[in-house]
C-alpha cells in the first residue's frame, strides 16, 4: 500500500538559510493494506515529521514514497489532488485540529463538497450516516468546536476523514491529549474503523503500550532515522 | 425545575451569543454604540435635522449666542454653527469609514497574503511595513496631504496610504500562528486550492481582530483626519469639517470660546463611540485577558 | 476507619465546597470534599482532566483567583486555614505547606534568574545573607541532579524537566510538613517522569512530611501512595488504600480507568466528562456507567464506607456488597444549609 | 504727562524704566541685506535700522531724509540728491555718497525688479549723487521704500560676504534668534532726535490670534497688526491705545486672464458687481478699513479721482453678464456652465499674517459667488507657493494686497501691465497708459493719465478691488508717544518712551 | 544579545533605506514638473522653455530617476540634505537648529506623561476599589479621546486666557513650556496610563505570581519584585513607539503654541511648497524615530533575559 524509501527532510532556518535539522534523515518502511504501523520515539525525533511527508503535506527533501504503486514524492500542483482523499491525517489535538469559526456540520460536510463526493440533496443524510459510525449525538452537529469536549471533537475530526474513505491514514498522537476512559474509547474505534474499512494506519505515538496494542508492527526512531522494527504477535 | 431550564438555556447559549450577551453587560461600549448610531442617524438625515443650510453666511447675524433661529449660535460668517456640526458628521464618519474600508480590505488582503504565502514576497512586503511604520503617527499623511493639496480626496488618499500597514502586520501575525494551526494543516491534507484555504480557513479566524482594530483605525482616521484640517491640509472652509471649524474659531478664544469647544466636543465624543465600541467588542470577542473578562 | 488519633492527623478537610463564577455561569469545582492527611503519608488524588483537582490542591493553600468562592473547612494541625489571617497565611505557606504547581513552565519569573528564585526564598524567610543563601541554593540544585553553575540561568533556558526539579527545590526548600504536588511528571517523556518522582519521594519520604499528589496517571499513584481518592466531576467518589482501590475498586469509574488501559484491555466506555456547571442528576456518572440501576438517575449517593478504610460513592457498589456499613465518611454529605459556623470565604 | 521731545524733563523719570519695547510681528527678517526684498513684517524690522534718501510723514507727504534735498535739471531724466553731512553707519563710518552707490548697485534687488531704467549712478562729490535714467520717472517716490534703503559697505566683509546689517537708522541690530527674536538697541550716534528707548525687542509670532493673546496678558507692548475682529474690543479697553489710520494699500482680487472664465471681461464684470465690499468692511471686517467698490487705490494717495464710478452690489446684473457671456445653468445644480464645462475656479489666498483677515473676505466672496452661480475653490497657501502656482498661470483668482505701492504715488497699475512679472491681463491701451504715466513727472498730466488708468481698471476689471486697508496699531498702557503712521511697512519709534507701573 | 542587536540594527538599516526610499519618491506625488519649480524660484515668474531645461540638466533632473536617487543617497550619506527651494538655506542646519527645541519639548512630554501615567497604571491595577478602577480607566480613555489640537486649545483658554497663568506662545522659558509640554503628556500619559494597567495586570495573573504567593512572600514583595519589572517591560518597548507619537503630537503642538522645532518648521514648509525642506524634515524624524525605538530595543534586550540568552542564537 504504502512504501518509503530512504525519505529525508531537512528544515533550513538562520539568516541565510544555512543552519540545517535534519529531522527526518533516511527513513524507509512499508505499510501493507489493512495493516498498522507503530512509530514510537522520544519527542522531537522526528515523528511528526515524517508522517507529515509521507503525505506530501511536508515537502521530502530526498527519498521516493510510493503510494498504491505509484511514487508520489514528486508530484505537483493538480495531480497532487487526489491524494486528498485517499490519504489523511489525524492530530494530537483536538482543539486546534478543527476550524474553530466552522460549525460541526460545516466540518464534516467540506471534504464532501471539495471533492464533490455526494450530491447536495444527499449530504445531510451522508452526514448523519458518518456520525453514527463514530457514535456522536446528532444535536452536535449544529455547535461549534469550542462547545464539545476532547474526545468528541476527536471523533469529529474521524468522522470528517472518513467521509472521504481514505486508504492510508496517518495519527500523529491521536489520544495523547486525551482522559484514559475517552483515550480507550478513540483507540476503539479506530481499530474498528480499520476493520471495517480496511483502513492502514502510520500509527505515531510516544506511549509504547498503546502503539503495541494498535500496531501489527512497530519502529522505533531515534533523531531522524529508524533504528529497529519489532512484529507484534498477537 | 424553571430555574433548571432556564440554566440549560444558558449553557445551550453559543458563542455568538455568549459574546453578545457581554457585550450588552459592557455599558460604555453600548453608549459608543448608541452614539455611533446617532451620528449616522444625523449624518444621513442632515438635510432633514439641521434647521439651516450650514452654507449660507448670514453676515448681520454673525457670533451669536445660542437662540431660537440658531440652536448653537453662529459663526464668524453668520452660518448657523448646529447646522454646520451635523454636516461635520458626514464628513468625519465618511473619512473614517471610507479609510478604514479601503485600508482594512487592501491591509488584511496582504498580511493574508505574505502571511500565507510566506519567501520573499513576505520579506519585502513586511520590510515594506516596517518602512511605512517608520514614520511617526501622522507625519507621513501630513507630508503626502501637503504635497497633494488639500481636499477631501488628498485627506483620504494620506489616510490610506500610511494605515493600511498597521492592518497587514496584524492580519499576517494572525496568520502566522493560525498557519501553525492543525486545522490549517487537516484542511490542506484535503489538497484544496491556497485561495479556498486562506479564504474558507484563514480569513475568518483573524476577522474579529480586523473588526475589534477597525473600529479603534476609525477613531485614530477622524482624529487624524480633523487634524490634518486643523492644520490647514485638509479639508478646507467653507466646507463644514470639525477640525476646521476649530481652527477657524480660535481667533475667538476669548469672546466665543463655544466656537472651539463644540466642534472638539464633537470629536472627541465620536472618537470617544468608536474606542468605547472596540473596547466593548474586544471584551466581547474574547480578547481580553481572562481576568478582565471575569471582573466584568 | 475510625477518624484517626489527632496525634498522626496533619491535614483534615471538611465539607469543602469550591465554586467559580463564571459568564456561563457557576462552576462548582468541589462539591461536599472531605479527607484527611496523615503525618508521612503520600496521599493520591487521581481523576480525569478538569474534575477539579488543581482547584483542591490550590484552594488548601487559599491560592485560588477572585471568582472562587470557598466554603468549607479545612483543619491543618488544628487551625482552620479559610478562616487565618493572610499574614498567618504567608506564615503557612512554603514553610508548613509548599506546593508545587501543575505547569513549571510559567511558574518561574522569566526574569530573575533561577537560583536568584531560590536564594529569595531562604532570604525572605530564613534572613540568609545573599551569599549563604546562594549557597544553599547550589546545594539544593545539586540535591536534585542540576549542575550548580546553572543557577545563573533563567527560566527558559531550563527543559521541563529540569524546571520540575527546581520547583521541586523551591517547594521543598523550607521543609514543609506537607507538599501538594500537582501533576508533577505531566507532559515528560516515560523516563525522566520515574526520575523524578523517585526524587520526590526520596526527599518527602527523608523528612519524613506528607504530600498531596494530584495525577491523572494511574501507574504513578500506585506506585508511589499510600491512599488515594479517585475523584469525579468535583466530588470524590472512592477512597481508600491505594493498594485496596487498584485491586478492589468498588466505583465503576475507578474500575473503567483501571481497566482503560491498553495493557488491561482498553475496556470502551461511552460518554463524556459532564459539565460542572450543570452535572448530571443523581449519581454524576451514571450516563456513562454499565451497570446503573434505576435510582442513579435520582438519587445522590453519599460516600460510604465499603471495607475497612474504602469508602465509595454508588449505589450498585452498596447493593451488592454486603459488608458495607451504613455509616458515612467523616461526617454526613447530606446538604446542610450552611457553613456559616465554620467559616465562610468570599474572594 | 506731555508727549513733547523735551530730553532733559524727562532725563529723570526715565532711570527707573528700563525703556526696553516688546513688539510682536508676525514674520522673521529672513535676509538684511540689499540682495534680497524685505517682505512681510521684516520691514518694520528693516525701518529701524535702515533709513531711505527721501522720506514721508506720517500723512504721506514727501520730506528730506538722508537726501536733504533733490533736484532734476532735465524733468525728471537726471536727479541729483545732496545727501546729509555728519551721519554715521552704526559701524562708525561715515555716510557719503558712496555708501548710497554702494546700495544702489546692479547686484541689488532694487535695480534688478524695479529701478530697471537706471543707466548709472555716480557720486558727484562726497555729499551729492546723481541718478541718471532712461526716461523721465519721479524718481524720488521710488526712493522712499523701506526695503530699499542705504546701507554701509561694512554689511560686507573683505570677500563680499554679508556680516551683519549696518544702517544709520535710530536702532542697532544687537541680535537675532530665528523665528523667536530679533533685538535692537538705541544708536547713540543718530544724526537726528535719538530715540528715547534703550532697546526694541520684536517677538515673532506668526499667529495674529496668538500676538492678540500674548498683547492682552501683557507679553507684548505693541502689535502693529490688530486682526479687525478685535479691534472694537482693545478700544473699548482703557488702558489699550488703539490708532487707526486709513493705509496706502488696497486689497484685490486679481483674475488669471488669460484662461477661462475670467478672459472674458463680462464675467470679472459680473464678479463685480456680486461682491457686496461693502458688507465685507462693516460685517467682516468690523468697520475698519473702507470699502474699494472697485476702486484702485486708497483715496489719500496721488491721483485719486473724486467722482470715479464705482460698483456696488447688483446681483441681477452680474447674473445677466454671466448670461450675456454665454454661461447657464443647463443642468440645474446651481453652478453654470457653458459648452458643457461648469464656471468653476480657484481662488488663492495667503496664509501669511500679513493681512490675516483675507481668509475671512476669501470665504465671503466665495458665498456671494456662489450666488451668481460660479463654483469658487479657496486655497489657502503660503506667500511662496501662491507666486509658483502663479508662475504656471495655474489658478483663477489671487485675493492679495498692495503690490508695488510706495508712498503716495500710484506705481501700483503696473501690477497689470503686460511687463509685470504679476500681470495676468495683457491689453495694448493699459500699457501704453501705464507707461505714459510713469514717465511723466509733470503733476497735471499725471493726474490726467491716472483719471484715466482708474477708469480704465473700473471698466475692464483686470482685477476687482475690495478694501482699502485701515492700518491698526495698539499699544499697551506703558507706551506714550506712540503716533501711526499711513505708509504700512514703516514703523515709527520716534518719541515713544515707557512709563511701566 | 549580540546576534539579536546586530539583527535589529540590520534591520533599521534596511528601514532606514526604505525610508529614504519613501521620501524622496513622495515628492513626485507633488503635482508640477521639479525643474520649472526650481526654476520658478531661480528665475522668477517669466520663464522660457530653455531656462527650465537649463535647470533640469544642471540638476541632473534629466538623468533616470534611480540614477537621481542614488546621486540624492550619496548626498545623504555625506549629511547633505541639499538647500531649501525657497530660503536656499542648508536643510540640515535648518533643522539642528530647530531640534533643542523639539527635543525639550518632547522630553518634556515624556516626563509629564510617564508621571502621570505610572502612578495611575499602579494604582487602578491594583487598587480593588472599583469605582477608583473605573474613574481611571474612564479617563484614560477620555484621554485618549481627546484630539491634542483641542486639548491645547483648551488649555490655552483655562490657563492663558482666564487664569492668566502661562503664556499661551513662544519659547525660552519653563513657563513658556508648561502649556506645549502638558498638551502633549497629557494626550500622551493615557494610552500609558492604560497600558500599564493592562500589563499589570496581566502580570499579576501569571501563574508565576502565584507560585511567589505560594512561597510565602507578601504582597509587596510579590508586587515590586515579582510583578513590576514584568510589567514595565511592555511599557519600555512602547516607549520607542511613544517617541513616535510625540514626534507626531509635537507637529501639531508645536504648530499651536508657535514652538520653534521641527514640527512648526515641517508644517511651515509644508505650506511654502518647500519640498526639499519637507523631505528633509520628514526624512529626519523618521530616522530619528528608527533610531530610537533601536535604543529601545536594545534597552530592552538588556531588561529582559529571555532575549538576552540565546533567543536569537
Ligand atoms: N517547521 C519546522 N521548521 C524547523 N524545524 C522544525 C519544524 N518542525 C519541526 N522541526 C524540528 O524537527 C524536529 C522533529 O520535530 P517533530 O515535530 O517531527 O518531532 P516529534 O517526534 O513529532 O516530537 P513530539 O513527540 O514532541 O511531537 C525537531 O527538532 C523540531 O524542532
Ligand atoms: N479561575 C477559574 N475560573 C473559572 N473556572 C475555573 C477556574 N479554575 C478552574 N476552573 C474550572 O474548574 C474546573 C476544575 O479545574 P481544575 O484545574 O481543578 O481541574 P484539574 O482536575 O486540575 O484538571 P487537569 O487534570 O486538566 O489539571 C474546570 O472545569 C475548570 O475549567
Ligand atoms: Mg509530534
Ligand atoms: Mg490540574
Amino acid at each position: 500500500m504504502l512504501e518509503v524509501k530512504d525519505l529525508k527532510k531537512h528544515y533550513y532556518s538562520g539568516l541565510f538559510q544555512i543552519k540545517v535539522n535534519k529531522a527526518v534523515d533516511g527513513v524507509s518502511f512499508r505499510i501493507e493494506k489493512g495493516k498498522t504501523l507503530g512509530l514510537v520515539g522520544k519527542s522531537g525525533c522526528g515523528k511528526s515529521t515524517l508522517g507529515r511527508t509521507v503525505l506530501r503535506l511536508l515537502e521530502p527533501t530526498e527519498g521516493s514514497i510510493i503510494f498504491d504503486g505509484k511514487d508520489i514524492s514528486g508530484l505537483k500542483g493538480h495531480s497532487l489532488k487526489y491524494l486528498g482523499t485517499r490519504m489523511q491525517i489525524i492530530f494530537q489535538n483536538p482543539e486546534s485540529c478543527l476550524n474553530p469559526k466552522m460549525k460541526v456540520y460545516d466540518i464534516i460536510a467540506e471534504p464532501l463538497r471539495l471533492h464533490r463526493l455526494c450530491a447536495k440533496d444527499k449530504e445531510l443524510e451522508r452526514i448523519k450516516e458518518l456520525i453514527e459510525i463514530v457514535s456522536l449525538n446528532e444535536e452536535l452537529l449544529f455547535r461549534y468546536p469550542k462547545e464539545l469536549s476532547g474526545g468528541q471533537l476527536q471523533r469529529v475530526a474521524i468522522a470528517r476523514i472518513l467521509s472521504m474513505k481514505p486508504e492510508l491514514i496517518v495519527a500523529d498522537e491521536p489520544t495523547s491529549m486525551l482522559d484514559p476512559l475517552v483515550q480507550a474509547q478513540i483507540l476503539s474505534l479506530l481499530k474498528g474503523l480499520q476493520i471495517k474499512f480496511k483502513i492502514s494506519f502510520l500509527f505515531i505515538s510516544h506511549d509504547i503500550k498503546v502503539v503495541e496494542w494498535m500496531s501489527d508492527e512497530i519502529a522505533f526512531m531515534e533523531k531522524g532515522k529508524i533504528v529497529n522494527f519489532k512484529t507484534v504477535s498477537r | 425545575m424553571s430555574e433548571n431550564i432556564k440554566m440549560t438555556e444558558k449553557l445551550s447559549m453559543n458563542e455568538k451569543k455568549l459574546s453578545l450577551w457581554r457585550f450588552g453587560k459592557n455599558r460604555l461600549a453600548l453608549f459608543g454604540i448608541l452614539f455611533i448610531a446617532i451620528l449616522c442617524f444625523l449624518a444621513l438625515f442632515a438635510p432633514y435635522i439641521s434647521p439651516n443650510d450650514p452654507f449660507v453666511q448670514k453676515l448681520d447675524k454673525r457670533l451669536l449666542g445660542p437662540c431660537h433661529e440658531f440652536p448653537l449660535g453662529t459663526d464668524e460668517f453668520g452660518r448657523c454653527t448646529f447646522s454646520r456640526v451635523i454636516y461635520g458628521t458626514r464628513i468625519s464618519l465618511g473619512i473614517g469609514i471610507l479609510v478604514v474600508a479601503a485600508t482594512s480590505i487592501a491591509g488584511t488582503s496582504l498580511g493574508l497574503l505574505s502571511g500565507y504565502k510566506g519567501g520573499l514576497f513576505d520579506e519585502i512586503l513586511m520590510r515594506g511595513v516596517d518602512v511605512m511604520l517608520a514614520f511617526p503617527n501622522i507625519i507621513l499623511a501630513l507630508m503626502i496631504a501637503g504635497l497633494l493639496g488639500p481636499g477631501f480626496l488628498s485627506v483620504v488618499l494620506s489616510l490610506s496610504l500610511t494605515q493600511w500597514p498597521v492592518y497587514a502586520r496584524l492580519v499576517r501575525g494572525q496568520v502566522l500562528s493560525l498557519k501553525k494551526r492543525d486545522f490549517v494543516e487537516a484542511a490542506r491534507a484535503l489538497r484544496p486550492s491556497n485561495f479556498y484555504i486562506m479564504r474558507k480557513h484563514i480569513l475568518p479566524n483573524c476577522m474579529e481582530p480586523v473588526i475589534v482594530l477597525g473600529t479603534l483605525e476609525i477613531a485614530h482616521v477622524i482624529i487624524f483626519a480633523s487634524a490634518l484640517s486643523f492644520l490647514g491640509l485638509g479639508i478646507q472652509p467653507p466646507t463644514p469639517e470639525w477640525g476646521s471649524m476649530l481652527k477657524s474659531g480660535i481667533p475667538y478664544l476669548r469672546t466665543y470660546p463655544h466656537l472651539c469647544f463644540i466642534p472638539g466636543l464633537m470629536i472627541m465624543l465620536t472618537v470617544f463611540a468608536f474606542n468605547f465600541a472596540a473596547d466593548g467588542l474586544r471584551a466581547s470577542l474574547g480578547q481580553y485577558t481572562k481576568q478582565e473578562v471575569l471582573d466584568r | 476507619m475510625r477518624i484517626s488519633s489527632p496525634s498522626t492527623q496533619l491535614l483534615s478537610v471538611e465539607k469543602l465546597n469550591v465554586s467559580f463564577k463564571t459568564p456561563k455561569g457557576l462552576v462548582k469545582a468541589n462539591e461536599n470534599i472531605s479527607f484527611e492527611i496523615k503525618e508521612g503519608e503520600i496521599f493520591g488524588l487521581i481523576g480525569e482532566t478538569g474534575c477539579g483537582k488543581t482547584t483542591l490542591g490550590k484552594a488548601l493553600l487559599r491560592l485560588l483567583s477572585n471568582n472562587a468562592r470557598t466554603e468549607g473547612r479545612i483543619v491543618y494541625r488544628g487551625k482552620n486555614i479559610l478562616s487565618l489571617s493572610e499574614k498567618e497565611m504567608r506564615n503557612l505557606r512554603g514553610k508548613e505547606i509548599g506546593i508545587m504547581l501543575q505547569d513549571p513552565s510559567i511558574c518561574f519569573n522569566p526574569v530573575l534568574s533561577v537560583g536568584s528564585q531560590i536564594a529569595e526564598i531562604y532570604r525572605y524567610h530564613e534572613g540568609m545573607k545573599k551569599k549563604d543563601a546562594e549557597k544553599k541554593a547550589s546545594e539544593m540544585l545539586e540535591l536534585v541532579g542540576i549542575d550548580s553553575s546553572r543557577k545563573s540561568e533563567y527560566p527558559h533556558q531550563f527543559s521541563g524537566g529540569m524546571l520540575q526539579r527546581v520547583m521541586m527545590v523551591v517547594a521543598l526548600a523550607l521543609k514543609p510538613r506537607l507538599l501538594i504536588a500537582d501533576e508533577p511528571t505531566k507532559g515528560l517523556d516515560p523516563d525522566i517522569k520515574l526520575q523524578i518522582l523517585e526524587i520526590i519521594a526520596r526527599l518527602v519520604r527523608k523528612e519524613n512530611s506528607s504530600m498531596l499528589l494530584i495525577t491523572h496517571d494511574l501507574d504513578v499513584s500506585t506506585k508511589l501512595t499510600d491512599r488515594t481518592a479517585v475523584m469525579y466531576a468535583g466530588e470524590i467518589v472512592e477512597i481508600g488504600k491505594t493498594a485496596t482501590v487498584i485491586s478492589d475498586p468498588k466505583h465503576p469509574y475507578t474500575f473503567a480507568l483501571l481497566h482503560s488501559l491498553p495493557e488491561k484491555g482498553l475496556m470502551n466506555v461511552s460518554g463524556q466528562s459532564p459539565s460542572l456547571i450543570f452535572p448530571p442528576s443523581g449519581c454524576r456518572y451514571h450516563p456513562r456507567c454499565s451497570n446503573q440501576l434505576v435510582d442513579c438517575s435520582k438519587t445522590h449517593p453519599t460516600l460510604l464506607e465499603h471495607v475497612d478504610d474504602h469508602f465509595a460513592r454508588c449505589l450498585f457498589s452498596e447493593k451488592n456488597s454486603k459488608n458495607v456499613k451504613r455509616e458515612p465518611h467523616l461526617i454526613p454529605d447530606t446538604p446542610s444549609p450552611g457553613c456559616a459556623e465554620v467559616g465562610i470565604r468570599h474572594c | 504727562i506731555s508727549g513733547e521731545n523735551d530730553e532733559t524733563a524727562k532725563g529723570d523719570s526715565f532711570v527707573e524704566n528700563s525703556q526696553d519695547l516688546i513688539v510682536g510681528i508676525s514674520s522673521d527678517v529672513n535676509n538684511w541685506y540689499l540682495d534680497k526684498f524685505a517682505d512681510g513684517d521684516a520691514r518694520f524690522v528693516w525701518s529701524q535700522v535702515y533709513e531711505t534718501l527721501v522720506r514721508l510723514d506720517s500723512n504721506l507727504n514727501i520730506i528730506p531724509g538722508l537726501a536733504e534735498s533733490w533736484e532734476t535739471p532735465d524733468n525728471g531724466t537726471t536727479w541729483i540728491f545732496h545727501l546729509r553731512k555728519n551721519v554715521t553707519f552704526h559701524d562708525g563710518t561715515p555716510f557719503n555718497a558712496d555708501s548710497v552707490v554702494f546700495s544702489y548697485s546692479d547686484k541689488s534687488y532694487v535695480r534688478q525688479a524695479v529701478l530697471k531704467p537706471i543707466k548709472s549712478i555716480e557720486a558727484l562729490d562726497n555729499y551729492t549723487v546723481k541718478f541718471v535714467l532712461q526716461k523721465p520717472m519721479p524718481l524720488p517716490f521710488y526712493l522712499t521704500h523701506v526695503a530699499w534703503p542705504i546701507m554701509g559697505p561694512g554689511c560686507l566683509d573683505k570677500a563680499g560676504n554679508f556680516i551683519k546689517p549696518v544702517g544709520t537708522g535710530p536702532f542697532k541690530f544687537e541680535s537675532q534668534k530665528k523665528d523667536q527674536e530679533i533685538v535692537l538697541i538705541r544708536n547713540d550716534a543718530y544724526w537726528g532726535n535719538k530715540s528715547l528707548l534703550n532697546k526694541v525687542s520684536f517677538k515673532i509670532i506668526p499667529d495674529p490670534s496668538t500676538q492678540v493673546m500674548a498683547f492682552e496678558n501683557g507679553e507684548l507692548d505693541m502689535i502693529i497688526k490688530v486682526p479687525e475682529y478685535d479691534v472694537k474690543r482693545l478700544e473699548a479697553k482703557k488702558s489699550i491705545q488703539v490708532q487707526k489710520k486709513l493705509s496706502t494699500f488696497t486689497d484685490f482680487l486679481q483674475f488669471n486672464c488669460d484662461k477661462t472664465p475670467f478672459n472674458d471681461t463680462k464675467v470679472r464684470q459680473s464678479v463685480a458687481y456680486a461682491i457686496d465690499t461693502k458688507a465685507l468692511v462693516n460685517d467682516i471686517l468690523n468697520g475698519v478699513g473702507k470699502p474699494a467698490e472697485g476702486r484702485p487705490y486708497s483715496p489719500n494717495m496721488m491721483y485719486s479721482e473724486p467722482d470715479l464710478k464705482t460698483y456696488s452690489q447688483d446681483l441681477d446684473k452680474s447674473k445677466a453678464l454671466l448670461k450675456e457671456a454665454g454661461w447657464e445653468d443647463s443642468n440645474r445644480d446651481g453652478i453654470l456652465e457653458k459648452d458643457g464645462s461648469p464656471l468653476n475656479c480657484t481662488l488663492l489666498v495667503s496664509k501669511g499674517a500679513w493681512a490675516a483677515r483675507h481668509t475671512l473676505m476669501a470665504q465671503v466672496a466665495q458665498e456671494d459667488l456662489r450666488k451668481i452661480g460660479m463654483n469658487v475653490e479657496i486655497q489657502v497657501l503660503d506667500e511662496g507657493a501662491i507666486s509658483k502656482l502663479e508662475g504656471m498661470g495655474n489658478f483663477g483668482m489671487i485675493l492679495r494686497t498692495g503690490y508695488f505701492v510706495w508712498g503716495p504715488y500710484p506705481k501700483h497699475f503696473f501690477i497689470h501691465h503686460s511687463k509685470s512679472p504679476y500681470s495676468h491681463y495683457h491689453n495694448e491701451t493699459y500699457d501704453q497708459l501705464v507707461d505714459a504715466a510713469d514717465s511723466t513727472i509733470d503733476p497735471q498730466k499725471q493726474k490726467e493719465l491716472y483719471y484715466a488708468l482708474q477708469n480704465f481698471v473700473i471698466k475692464e476689471v483686470p482685477a476687482f478691488y475690495l478694501v482699502h486697508e485701515e492700518k491698526v496699531v495698539a499699544t499697551g498702557p506703558s507706551v506714550k508717544g506712540f503716533v501711526i503712521t499711513a505708509e504700512d511697512p514703516w514703523l515709527d519709534l520716534s518719541g515713544v518712551y515707557l512709563e511701566r507701573k | 544579545m549580540w546576534k539579536y542587536i546586530a539583527n535589529r540594527l540590520v534591520m533599521v538599516l534596511i528601514v532606514i533605506a526604505g525610508v529614504t526610499l519613501v521620501s524622496f519618491f513622495a515628492m513626485y506625488l507633488a503635482p508640477g514638473d521639479p525643474a520649472e519649480l526650481i526654476a520658478l524660484e531661480r528665475y522668477g515668474q517669466d520663464l522660457d522653455k530653455s531656462q527650465i531645461e537649463s535647470v533640469r540638466e544642471a540638476e541632473g533632473l534629466d538623468a533616470p530617476v534611480y540614477f537621481q536617487y542614488f546621486i540624492w543617497l550619496d548626498h545623504l550619506l555625506h549629511l547633505d540634505l541639499g538647500r531649501s527651494i525657497i530660503t536656499s538655506d542648508d536643510v540640515l542646519e535648518e533643522i539642528l537648529l530647530k531640534l533643542p527645541a523639539t527635543i525639550e519639548l518632547t522630553v518634556a512630554g515624556l516626563l509629564i506623561s510617564l508621571l502621570i501615567a505610572l502612578p495611575i497604571g499602579v494604582l487602578s491595577a491594583f487598587q480593588k476599589n472599583i469605582l477608583l478602577d473605573n474613574c481611571c480607566a474612564f479617563f484614560s480613555l477620555i484621554g485618549i479621546s481627546i484630539p491634542n489640537f483641542w486639548l491645547g486649545i483648551l488649555l490655552i483658554w483655562l490657563f492663558s486666557l482666564t487664569l492668566h497663568i502661562f503664556p499661551s506662545y513662544g519659547y525660552g522659558s519653563l513657563s513658556h513650556l508648561a502649556l506645549p509640554a502638558l498638551t502633549l503628556g497629557i494626550s500622551m500619559s493615557s494610552i500609558t496610563a492604560r497600558l500599564t494597567r493592562a500589563s499589570l495586570m496581566e502580570v499579576m495573573e501569571k501563574e508565576y505570581i502565584l507560585a511567589a504567593r505560594a512561597r510565602g512572600f507578601d504582597e509587596y514583595t510579590v508586587v515590586l519584585r515579582h510583578a513590576l519589572k514584568n510589567a514595565l517591560l511592555p511599557v519600555v518597548t512602547f516607549a520607542g513607539m511613544q517617541l513616535g507619537y510625540l514626534l507626531g503630537g509635537a507637529v501639531i503642538v508645536e504648530t499651536i503654541f508657535s514652538w520653534p522645532g521641527i514640527g512648526k518648521l515641517l508644517v511651515d514648509s509644508i505650506f511654502a511648497r518647500d519640498f526639499s525642506m519637507v523631505q528633509g524634515c520628514v526624512l529626519f524624524i523618521a530616522v530619528l524615530f528608527s533610531l530610537s525605538s533601536l535604543a529601545v530595543d536594545i534597552l530592552y534586550a538588556v531588561l529582559d533575559p529571555r532575549i538576552r540568552y540565546d533567543m536569537y542564537e
